[in-house]
């Protein structure tokens, strides 16, 4: 029966961090994906991070052989980071040279510490979701497999985040990322009469932010076109508000996103690419735009200038210009946020 | 789509049991459903909880919010999932001929 | 008859002005008050800036005195300023001591330029308007008199324009200035259903921002205490909706606002005090407030910080702790532009 | 060769094609056929909602492609060389980084739905959401197939995973096992807030899955309309950032609040996230319908010998000087000195330093709103209160304001209205109000600029008393 709440922290936290509880002094990078902590009473803690396939989808079987690498090096525990990496946590410093080549040999890659390109999160996508206007993991794996080099190495100014959401509820945090892919449908929904019927209509009509819902009697609803902007709200409550059509969905890109309060602070990532197509198993449009925003970042920012610090230093404008982006009408915020998006005054980056 | 033949009207059900004509609910009807959820005879306290739900969604044309549920019954919330335990969103809805609540997000 | 326009450009032009016409090359102040431009040819053209009674209310009397000396020490021209101040323009730099004396002799004071307090803008009030909260050129003179001084002489950081609206319309511009005080009505407004029969009753629906006002059958409205914002938008569409009362009636205090585009950028002022009641004839409290601001400003202030670039650099919160401003929630914009206002991520001054 | 499609009939997309002469001798394929010929089917083209497929019979040359003769799961699909049914799914197995698909190949997942899902460029994916079963209120997700001809609908379990995200292997074991006996024998490291997800699970095996997790020392919960696992960063554990006990406010979360996360009963989710300082590992400032962050405010504190071996050893301060966000510090060379008027506790030189370390006098701010889509799309949470004490072991003030904060939202929300947009529709100064919450210039970016704002017949009262 449900009910019992969390697990003592005995059960799955390791030893090493039971015994330096909050007495954490100080920690060290020692290469990509190896991290040493050191605790007051001078234990240092070594930690083996790895990355993982994407979405997380792990095999049974994989986890399984994982389990079996924890036991044999990390008394038994492991991790699992927020950004979806593995953890090996209190290796003997002097075995992580195998450990490395153990995971690698189960197709791990040790890496995404510092200045690296982090493990990506995203959603479920196609796998196993109905919502998914592209397909995150395989979005994820085209660019992982893109920026690989870059997460074994550090090349960049500051770390590098990417999170890629199939579709605009952002399970997978498109917007909380350095860069962002977030999954777009474009087409109005196609309401289903019947099926509308049967579902709770004032709900519909109060959940649509644009008001572009109103009910057809008897008991149905119509989009008005001008108004949808496509945000999927009225298909979550009703099945019967069918939204997406392979010819036209795809994706969009954001850039700037960050959680920490460093730098220029905490902000939402922003449009830079309104919308690409879905082009799948690869999708090299999108890979191509990842590496370009990417480029201009590694030549432009400074040292510790994470993607949106960056930009918060030379302004929009030039960005657009340094990373080749096009800039259109869709980039103008015109919905709940757009005075924090249209610019006031006249000091422009030229 | 799953019918069912009751009192010589045929129902369509969706694949969860929900009630697909609102129309024909009846206190019987009511009843049926609650022997499908196991509940057994409906008792007073059931039939708070059910009129209630039905009453609003008849006048409002959506599901109340359970906090309303709860001031309006005086039940304890986990009191309702005692009565229906498959929930008042699921559980009391369907009971109650509403549609089925749906969606993740 | 009407139809011929705006007058020749040249028709109103101080020769001075006419022959260095967009050949201006470098400006100075060599003293308070008087304002030294120099042209291409090497021409220096002297201007005497001169306070005006508030409001810009002149008497036909005082205009012809004026006239008079505009004959006699700038070839028979003169000039208002965006901020009601006075401008001889071309004035002999021999005579400038004489001038000075002169418009003494009239009650003019000579100042107002670069690092000090500047004309004061303000509306008509209770002279002459049916809206007018409070009265502002009754407030503009109580400030003015009391940073007299400071008009006349050059000690600020950076120039210090304050500007006083009479009533939320703000056609004296209280947002706009360093230090802004604006009227304001805080009770509802009294439905009176006669003469609401005779207004557009939709247009009054419409007009509120709130939705606080509904239909009352047969021809009247109805206001819902919870939602007014006292904002005057139906009083103004509809005779038969008065608000105001003199108990309740006051002014809010505004500080941080300018239109360059140097330093933090043109922006509005923000609210520091919701309300100050109104104390004709010549409310201390509001002066009070003023003197308070303006010091602690003087005080801390680097050379060339305008009050909202002082502001953005020290926080909004040392800003309240230093003047020992009470915050309240009236503070917080729950309005249109509220996610402006509120802030987000952890990086506060303590 | 007679082949017999079920066609779409609004828009002609063959759905599902057999050989006739198989279609005659196959008792599997001829059970197929007469489900699709009764059961509604989704257009995977045009999206079509229909029961009454329309049947053709064609004469065709070669063999139908072997795409659109998939026979359900792929665990049967020919690894290796040649042609394979999911090409597809193949072609994302290639490249270094690890491969999702590789993963899906070794469970009994219907591969074929993912590979369609690709060639399609849709998802195959239906309708669905949450569900629950008799003493199971919360935990439970089904999803429907639109594509019942390939795979059924299947529904996920989900747990709140362990402090820290720390797993011994004891309990990954024991969460695989779970996996394999009911599921399709995958997992997901984790799903959205942090949640183990069990996917694949049979309607009438979903009490034992939850009773074996719970076992395992895996709670279930975190769907529907409830406060939802609470994320919390690795704190203690195994960082020298944390200002305050992260994993044991989540501890005390659960204590607290175990009953308004197993059962659901709010407007909409409410997603928590803690984290012990302002670097915030969580992503709370942009993901928390509640966000608790650590936060210090005293000023940062410097360790001038350990500062002197780090710039001998190569610490680059002017560097960092120059980077702070606000100016504050200050370096000749030798002097490091920190404005504390001016710091805003960033964190920023703390992070690049070892001999800065944050200061004292610790707690958290509380924020609210955050979320990534509902009503106006994404929204920071907004500063509520600045600091609030964080006194273990139940951090009652901290938890206190926030149930404060549900409480106001239960009462006042609209129906599937998340907490952020119902801010955004009161208004941040009127939602501080109902929540009792005093106001502070640290919740304000700045000030208001407009003059609009309420004024209670109290205060109005007042001022008539005193006119008198």
């Amino acid at each position: 029966m449900p009910g019992v709440g969390l697990p003592p922290l005995e059960q799955n936290v390791p030893p090493v961090a039971l015994r330096n509880y909050g007495k954490w002094v100080d920690h060290e990078e020692m290469r990509p994906g190896v991290l040493k902590h050191v605790a007051e009473s001078g234990e240092a803690c070594y930690t083996v991070r790895a990355g993982m396939p994407t979405n997380a989808r792990v095999s049974t079987a994989l986890a399984r052989r994982i389990a079996g690498l924890a036991d044999e090096f990390a008394e038994g525990h492991l991790r699992l980071t927020r950004r979806h990496s593995l953890e090996l946590v209190g290796v003997d410093p002097a075995r992580i040279d195998e450990l490395t080549e153990r995971l690698r040999k189960l197709g791990l890659p040790v890496g995404g510490t510092g200045r690296t390109f982090r493990n990506t999160v995203s959603c479920t996508g196609w796998i196993h979701c109905q919502f998914a206007a592209t397909d995150a993991p395989a979005v994820a794996k085209a660019i992982s497999d893109e920026l690989y080099e870059d997460f074994l190495r550090e090349r960049y100014p500051a770390k590098l985040k990417i999170s890629i959401s199939g579709c605009v509820n952002q399970c997978g945090e498109g917007s909380t990322a350095d860069i962002g892919i977030i999954g777009v449908h474009r087409d109005l929904p196609r309401v289903i009469d019947e099926e509308v019927a049967r579902c709770e209509i004032p709900l519909i009509v109060s959940v649509c932010p644009t008001g572009a819902i109103k009910p057809k009697p008897p008991k149905s609803v119509q989009v008005d076109p001008e108004r949808c902007i496509h945000c999927v709200a009225c298909a979550a409550p009703c099945q019967g508000m069918q939204i997406g059509d392979p010819e036209t969905d795809g994706l969009a890109v954001v850039v700037g996103g960050k959680a920490g309060n460093s730098g220029s602070g905490p902000a939402f990532a922003k449009f830079v690419i309104p919308y690409l197509p879905n082009t799948p198993p690869r999708w090299p449009e999108v890979t191509r735009a990842v590496r370009q925003i990417v480029e201009a970042w590694v030549q432009g920012a400074r040292r510790d200038e994470r993607v949106g610090d960056w930009i918060a230093r030379i302004g929009w404008d030039k960005f657009f210009q340094k990373a080749g982006l096009p800039v259109s009408d869709k980039l103008l915020d015109g919905y709940v946020l757009w005075p924090m998006s249209a610019r006031t005054g006249v000091r422009f980056h030229w | 789509m799953p019918t069912v033949e009751f009192e010589g009207k045929t129902m369509d059900l969706d694949e969860d049991g929900f009630l697909q004509n609102p129309g024909l609910w009846s206190e019987t009807v009511a009843q049926y459903f609650a022997d499908q959820e196991g509940l057994g005879r409906l008792t007073d306290e059931h039939w708070k909880v059910v009129n209630m739900i039905r009453n609003y969604y008849l006048q409002f044309g959506v599901a109340p919010m359970i906090r309303k549920v709860v001031k309006d019954t005086g039940f304890e919330l986990k009191y309702i999932y005692t009565l229906f335990p498959s929930g008042p969103a699921k559980g009391a809805c369907k009971i109650a001929g509403l549609p089925k609540p749906t969606g993740c997000v | 008859m009407p139809g011929i326009g705006v007058p020749p450009v040249e028709a109103n032009l101080p020769p001075i002005v006419r022959r260095n016409y967009g050949k201006w090359v470098s400006h100075a102040v060599p003293r308070p008050g008087v304002l030294k431009h120099v042209s291409e040819s090497g021409e220096a053209c002297f201007t005497v800036r001169v306070g005006m009674p508030s409001n810009a209310r002149v008497s036909t009397a005082l205009a012809r005195r004026i006239c008079d000396l505009a004959t006699r020490f700038s070839e028979g021209y003169l000039r208002m300023t965006r901020r009601h101040s006075l401008e001889l323009v071309g004035v002999d730099p021999a005579r400038i001591e004489e001038l000075i004396e002169e418009l003494r002799a009239l009650g003019l004071p000579v100042g107002g330029a670069d690092r000090s307090f500047h004309n004061v803008v303000c509306c008509t009030g209770w002279i002459h308007c049916q809206f007018a909260a409070t009265d502002a050129p009754a407030i503009a003179k109580a400030i003015s008199d009391a940073l007299w001084e400071e008009f006349k002489a050059e000690g600020y950081p950076a120039k210090l324009k304050v500007s006083v609206a009479a009533c939320v319309n703000q056609c004296g511009e209280g947002s706009t200035a360093d230090i802004g005080v604006i009227g304001i009505h805080r009770d509802l407004p009294r439905v009176n259903d006669e003469e609401v029969a005779k207004c557009e009753i939709p247009l009054i629906l419409s007009i509120c921002p709130t939705g606080a006002i509904k239909p009352k059958p047969p021809k009247s409205v109805q206001v819902d205490p919870k939602r007014c914002i006292h904002c005057v938008a139906c009083v103004g569409q509809c005779v038969g909706m008065p608000i105001g009362s003199p108990e309740t009636d006051g002014v809010a205090i505004y500080v941080g606002g300018k239109a360059g585009n140097q330093g933090g950028g043109p922006a509005f002022g923000k609210l520091v005090i919701p309300y100050l009641p109104n104390r004709p004839p010549r409310w201390p409290e509001v002066v009070q407030a003023v003197r308070r601001i303006v010091d602690l400003w003087v005080r801390e202030a680097r050379r060339d910080e305008r009050i909202g670039d002082w502001i953005s650099r020290i926080g909004w919160e040392r800003f309240f702790q230093k003047t020992g401003l009470p915050v309240s929630e009236k503070h917080l914009d729950g309005y249109v532009l509220w996610p402006m206002s509120a802030r987000t991520g952890v990086r506060f001054h303590w | 060769m007679l082949i017999v499609q079920l066609a779409c009939p609004k828009c002609g997309f063959v759905i599902e094609q057999y050989r006739a002469d198989q279609l005659e001798t196959d008792a599997q394929k001829q059970k197929r056929y007469q489900y699709l010929r009764k059961k509604q089917t989704l257009c995977p083209s045009c999206l079509t909602q229909t029961s009454k497929l329309e049947e053709r019979r064609v004469e065709v040359e070669a063999a139908p492609e072997a795409e659109l003769l998939a026979e359900g799961p792929s665990e049967a699909a020919p690894v290796g060389e040649g042609p394979t049914a999911t090409p597809l799914c193949d072609e994302l197995e290639r490249g270094p980084w690890p491969s999702h698909v590789t993963e899906l190949k070794q469970t009994r997942y219907h591969l074929q739905m993912y590979e369609e899902g690709l060639r399609q460029k849709k998802t195959q994916w239906g309708f669905g959401g949450y569900t629950s079963i008799p003493g199971v209120a919360s935990g439970i997700l089904m999803r429907a197939s639109a594509r019942p001809d390939i795979a059924k609908g299947a529904n996920l379990v989900r747990a709140f995973c362990p402090s820290g995200t720390f797993y011994s292997t004891k309990t990954l074991r024991a969460l695989s096992d779970v996996a394999d006996r009911h599921g399709y024998g995958i997992l997901h490291l984790h799903a959205t807030t942090c949640d183990i997800e069990v996917l694949g699970v049979p309607k009438e095996e979903l009490r034992a899955t939850v009773d074996e997790l719970v076992a395992a020392g895996l709670d279930v919960g975190s769907t529907g309309d409830a406060y939802r696992n609470c994320q919390e960063c690795i704190g203690p554990l195994r960082c020298e950032m944390v200002l305050v006990d992260s994993v044991a406010m989540r501890q005390a979360y659960f204590t607290r609040f175990l009953d308004d996360v197993q059962y659901p009963r709010f407007p909409h989710k409410i997603k928590f996230k803690l984290s012990g300082c302002p670097n915030d590992c969580t992503r709370s400032q942009q993901k928390g319908d509640l966000a608790i962050v650590g936060v210090f405010r005293d000023p940062p504190t410097i360790n001038e010998a350990r500062l002197d071996g780090w710039v001998r050893n190569g610490g680059d301060m002017a560097h960092i000087a120059r980077m702070c966000p606000t100016r504050a510090m200050e370096w000749d060379g030798r002097r490091l000195t920190i404005d504390a008027e001016a710091c805003v506790r960033c964190m920023y030189c703390i992070n690049k330093c070892p001999a800065i370390r944050p200061g004292g006098d610790r707690g958290v701010a509380v924020l609210a709103g955050g979320k990534m889509r509902g009503k106006y799309g994404p929204l920071q949470p907004v500063v509520i209160a600045p600091f609030v004490p964080a006194i273990p072991p139940d951090f009652k003030e901290v938890f206190d304001l926030c149930a404060k904060i549900t409480d106001v939202y239960d009462e006042h929300a609209r129906r599937k209205e998340r907490l952020g947009d119902f801010i955004y529709r009161t208004g941040i100064d009127e939602f501080c109000r109902l929540a009792g919450v005093p106001a502070t210039p640290q919740q304000m970016t700045a000030p208001r600029v407009n003059p609009f704002y309420h004024w209670t017949p109290e205060e109005l009262q007042a001022s008539r008393k005193e006119g008198e």
